[in-house]
């Protein structure tokens, strides 16, 4: 198995998906020549040649809205969109359209299609590089939103992705394109959809976490080990469909829930984890139900590390839920 | 450029001068007939609105000429991207009134399984008419998606994506054109110019001189035709599609028509429409103009005409009692389709709404109007 | 004090506003001479011409982006969107723009503007004229979410929100718009924007809701009071900012609390309000905090009156909550 | 319709045939001196983000006839929807490059307040700079509204909108257009045609024979001019000017010009510009183009040039060096400014902030390298 960043595997994983499945196509603006402004397309031109890989006019209303038409006729798209920040054009084509066709045809039309955007901050990206933009999808029944936090689970995420009969959102923790590497089995794989993974075992406190937030939580749990404190940590892959037995069992297990994310908190989608364990676990719980989350703003530049939850705050979270 | 008064074929005493129809007896009766029972299918829908039947219909008189002509140049192979105002074209493919009617009643039998609004359409056979949606302008790009599919995979069908006047504001028409320029896309563009957005004129809706003009921001030819002429429609999307087919790339068509009625059922056009340009285009009527053809070159006289209304009304009426006949539904409706499986969550919420109409009923039947 | 419907009171509050301020302009699709499709803005444009009171192209993007525009340039845009199921081509001007300003530019510009719109159930407008897409605005700092649920609120909300600095989603239930009348004062008044309303009293089980639900949550409580159980009804009104220290004191009075919207339940605005007293007063709570909202589907046309919460679904989950 | 070659007034000899600038030596030099002062800027901006000090730049040269002649065509009244790329703008109209490099830097003096990356200005004195942006697109309608706004009071004052060939393909493009045909609103729509959308050349944005053309599908004038001859982007920017005043609506320019570097200095653009079309218009460096006029008309010698460039080159070093010592903006800022007033919610969450910073220290400064 080859040593590689989470950039390298979700390259790694759209050229064997290339090489599967002739009806796949890779496009986007910058992914042909220039192989995307993050390189994760690097190379697939050259290999693929420019009918499988190519770049788009800047419309991402446009490279939505063909994706659908290719995924109902036969073909299977892997749409990127620049930064999650530049997607809201083409918000109504995600959710007005690719989600609710098979709904509204009665299942005679469908849109597998899967568009890769990278998100979240860590790039000194200010306002417009930077969001986290999750919670606007995941209100969305129809759309499943994907959130790899590894190497391995991000090729085998989105080789699932890539199969699966509905419109997949796929965000990629741009934080983590490469500062960390992994072990990713080469050839075709898939890590199954709607699974959550516990990242670490511990019977004290539970903390849910996706993406780049997974090995900040990590950290904050050694940091709490060394004060005696064990901390479960829950990597959710899949927000949408979520795997909520996992979520509830993971909570119950320990009755003192931590959610993480960077983006802001009100309707975030730590709400909603937090508003299933009220509603269905609140027997087990022990603690006040905490959120940390990046701040009810929007996404400030020079002050980003102020914005995005570290450590220092996961641990003091943490440590008050525990002594609760 | 766009030629800037739309073409017609058809002189107001039936003859073509210049145009070869190259169509049997047969042919040009089956798309008589089509519009004949385009306009039995709307009569028929609006009947069933104001009696409370059906919650909404869509009034297509007028525009016949344009959805008919069109379907009758493209081949059941082609993908049809229409409009919600769109009757006559799988009217003339083939699909059976009861088949849409099933939609304007949102039974058990509806394609879409009484999940849309009427007039929402959605088939596969006999031809693909792709499921329509409301928001304006969003199916266009889609329709450039699918014929880029036909492009790589080396077939030689194309796509029609069909829209109004208002539909060219839209972000999806701009994105759609200029990316079919820019693949060159097997796609017609077919702009329905009925001269009204619901209650907003054309002047309101833009400043070009034309619609047909705004293929040149893409550099994609752009023609303009009478659509009350069925002949002058039909050569335009035969072009179109012979272009299409040699992968020569998209085509816009504005067919300029008129509404002869309300937006929908919901609407009222006196209050916006000018009396004098619902009369003057009431003298443009796309089947009597049609007719003069028919009745010239011997085609149809008063007795087939009568009878061929009298079928369409008959196979109409037939299929509005068998669709009315049929049971809503079910329960089970509301959570499937969703995804390819059901996931647990939506299950989940399924059997807590079965159990709870099985503890204490079901819902109420609901009321409310729809506005527009 | 007339008595006027909630579509009545709209209209007089728009009238009022074009009145008392000359820089007050209203319009998009239909909105002139037409006076809307469901008539708000009926006699407008007549009164007070087409200058002030127009029709535009139908452009969602154009109107919203145009509308920050004149905002920023001192005019008080009332743009209106036909249905909130409409809005998406705006949502990046909307949540990317109007949202962002301010901050953006440290206050040197900003874009007090209100956006109204009818969203909801209730006229079988089917998946596409009938959403409740609250959730979606709800998770973008810098906007603010106001929904009324009677006449007198309506106008005193509308004329707070065009009065406010900063731009308002004005969402107005089109369910109410001409079910229900209530009395309304003639001329300009305003209804203080995040200040919760509590529409019924009651000491055993709390309902949180607003706009269309109000009148469902409130027919319930009767049932529920039959039965013996006393239920406090809030009426949110304004959804962000939202009354949190209300919403606390509300949800601490009964220790039992009920959340109900038409939206679906997955990240909904539920979810927020359940995880907002899960994190602020968990100590107080008795019951697994209940959700009752539309289903994770999107919305049907035939069987709507399964889909949307009535009083049956809410009784049933004030009885179970409070047999907790 | 747009002229399909662009206008150009600048010979190789520095005459203008036919164009009488009727500028002061005075009006000429300022003219110059902004276009020297954008290029230093540029290139300093370049080197402190090559040199760790900043984030982040956008390279502006090559760019500069068009960013400067279209800004010294409008007045200080008017109002700027720039792009990221418009330093000479700014710089024209007074801006001190202080002000620039604070937002460079993003520090307490920045009037973002630190919250924008680099090159996201925003400025009201001396003129109306409106805060740019990221979202390609979104700023285009926003110009047409404040136009609008103009137009309702009687003013006399327009907006501009710049945008590159890439955003022409945005939606806010199609919808600012549309609106801006049908109000007849007071606003220029300035396309800097680069060649480039970031590494997408004009052959993957649009089929359309040129940017100028698009203006048809508005029925706006379409004017297609060399935008590295300033006096050519003036005089365009004059006449769009003038008819916006004179209430006959906008004019869309399009100036072709030519991104002399990467997209921005995270940019390789050896990766996908051939190296010809980079020598072509080295070869038409807008500066020298103008320079040739200068020292034909005996405004400039070399030893004034010498010296203007000197002192473009101090004032942007000293601007940088000023900016550079500034603090980093208070972690109050990133709490101001969502609403005119601090919600309960964001003070509690500020608070908790400060708080936690004073019991456990501050976050460690972030890295994080900055792709495109
Ligand atoms: C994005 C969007 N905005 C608004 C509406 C409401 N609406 C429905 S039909 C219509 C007018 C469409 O006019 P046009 O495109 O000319 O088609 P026609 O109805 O005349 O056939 C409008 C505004 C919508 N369906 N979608
Ligand atoms: C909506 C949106 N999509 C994508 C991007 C990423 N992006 C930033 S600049 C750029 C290219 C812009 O090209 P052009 O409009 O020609 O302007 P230029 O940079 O050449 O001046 C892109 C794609 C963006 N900022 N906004
Ligand atoms: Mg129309
Ligand atoms: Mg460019």
């Amino acid at each position: 198995m080859a040593l590689l960043t989470l950039l390298q595997a979700i390259n790694d994983g759209l050229r064997n998906a290339l090489q599967d499945d002739p009806s796949v196509l890779v496009f986007g603006q910058d992914v042909g020549p220039k192989g995307g402004v993050f390189l994760a397309t690097e190379n697939l031109t050259s290999e693929f040649g420019e009918a499988r890989c190519f770049d788009t006019p800047l419309s991402e209303d446009g490279i939505i809205g063909a994706a659908i038409g290719m995924a109902m006729n036969g073909l299977k798209p892997v749409a990127e969109i620049q930064f999650q920040d530049f997607i809201f054009p083409a918000f109504d084509q995600i959710v007005s359209e690719a989600a609710k066709l098979r709904y509204r045809s009665g299942g005679q039309y469908t849109a597998p299609m899967v568009i890769r955007t990278p998100y979240g901050g860590g790039i000194r990206g200010g306002l417009y590089h930077s969001q986290s933009g999750e919670a606007y999808f995941c209100h969305t029944p129809g759309l499943k939103v994907v959130v790899p936090s590894t190497p391995h689970d991000a090729k085998g995420l989105l080789m699932a992705s890539i199969a699966d009969p509905d419109p997949v959102l796929f965000l990629e923790p741009k934080a983590l394109y490469r500062s960390l590497k992994g072990e990713v089995p080469s050839g075709s794989y898939s890590v199954d959809l709607s699974t959550l993974r516990t990242a670490r075992e511990g019977g004290d406190v539970t903390v849910f976490c996706y993406g780049a937030m997974v090995p900040v939580a990590l950290k904050a749990a050694d940091q709490a080990a060394e004060k005696g404190i064990e901390v479960c940590v829950v990597d959710l892959r899949t927000l949408l469909p979520l795997d909520e037995e996992g979520v509830l069992d993971a909570a119950k297990r320990t009755g003192r829930v931590v959610i993480l994310h960077e983006a802001p908190r009100f309707c975030g989608y730590g709400a909603e984890l937090s508003a299933l364990i009220a509603e269905n676990a609140i027997e087990y719980i022990e603690a006040p139900i905490k959120r940390v989350t990046g701040f009810d703003t929007p996404f400030p530049n020079t002050l980003e590390h102020h914005y995005l939850p570290d450590e220092r705050r996961v641990l003091d979270a943490i440590e008050t839920t525990h002594a609760f | 450029m766009a030629s800037r008064t739309p073409v017609s074929i058809i002189e107001p005493d039936g003859t073509t001068p210049g145009y070869d129809h190259g169509l049997s007896s047969g042919e040009l009766l089956r798309i008589y007939s089509s519009m004949v029972l385009t306009r039995a299918f709307d009569d028929v829908c609006i009947k069933l609105q104001r009696s409370g039947r059906i919650g909404f219909s869509i009034p297509n008189k007028g525009i016949e000429a344009t959805q008919v002509g069109c379907a009758s140049a493209l081949s059941p192979d082609d993908w049809f991207f229409p409009s919600y105002r769109d009757f006559g074209m799988p009217l003339y493919h083939g699909v059976e009134p009861v088949e849409m009617m099933n939609n304007m009643f949102g039974n058990a039998q509806d394609s879409a399984r009484g999940r849309q609004m009427p007039v929402h359409f959605s088939f596969v056979d006999p031809i693909r008419l792709v499921s329509i949606s409301s928001p304006i302008g969003t199916q266009i790009p889609q329709a450039v998606g699918a014929a880029r599919a036909f492009q790589m995979r080396g077939e030689d069908h194309l796509c029609l994506a069909s829209f109004g006047d208002g539909g060219t504001s839209s972000s999806g028409f701009h994105s759609a054109l200029n990316f079919a320029g820019v693949w060159k896309a097997p796609v017609i563009f077919l702009c329905q110019n009925n001269g009204y957005a619901i209650s907003c004129p054309t002047s309101s809706q833009t400043a070009s001189e034309s619609f047909g003009i705004k293929g040149e921001a893409y550099g994609i030819p752009g023609v303009i035709v009478d659509g009350n002429d069925v002949f002058a429609v039909r050569q335009a999307v035969e072009q179109a599609a012979t272009r299409a087919r040699a992968g020569l790339g998209p085509t816009l068509i504005e067919c300029v028509t008129f509404r002869m009625g309300g937006h929908s059922t919901s609407d009222d056009p006196s209050r916006y429409v000018p009396k004098e340009l619902m009369e003057y285009w009431a003298g443009r009527d796309p089947i009597m103009i049609y007719e003069s053809v028919l009745f010239r070159e011997g085609h149809l006289d008063e007795a087939r005409k009568t009878q061929i209304a009298a079928e369409a009304e008959a196979r109409v009426d037939a299929a509005a009692k068998q669709a009315a006949a049929t049971d809503p539904p079910s329960l089970e409706t509301i959570f499937s389709d969703v995804y390819e499986d059901i996931p647990q969550h939506i299950r989940t919420q399924g059997e807590a709404a079965f159990d709870l109409v099985a503890r204490k009923g079901g819902a109420a039947g609901g009321g409310g109007e729809f506005p527009l």
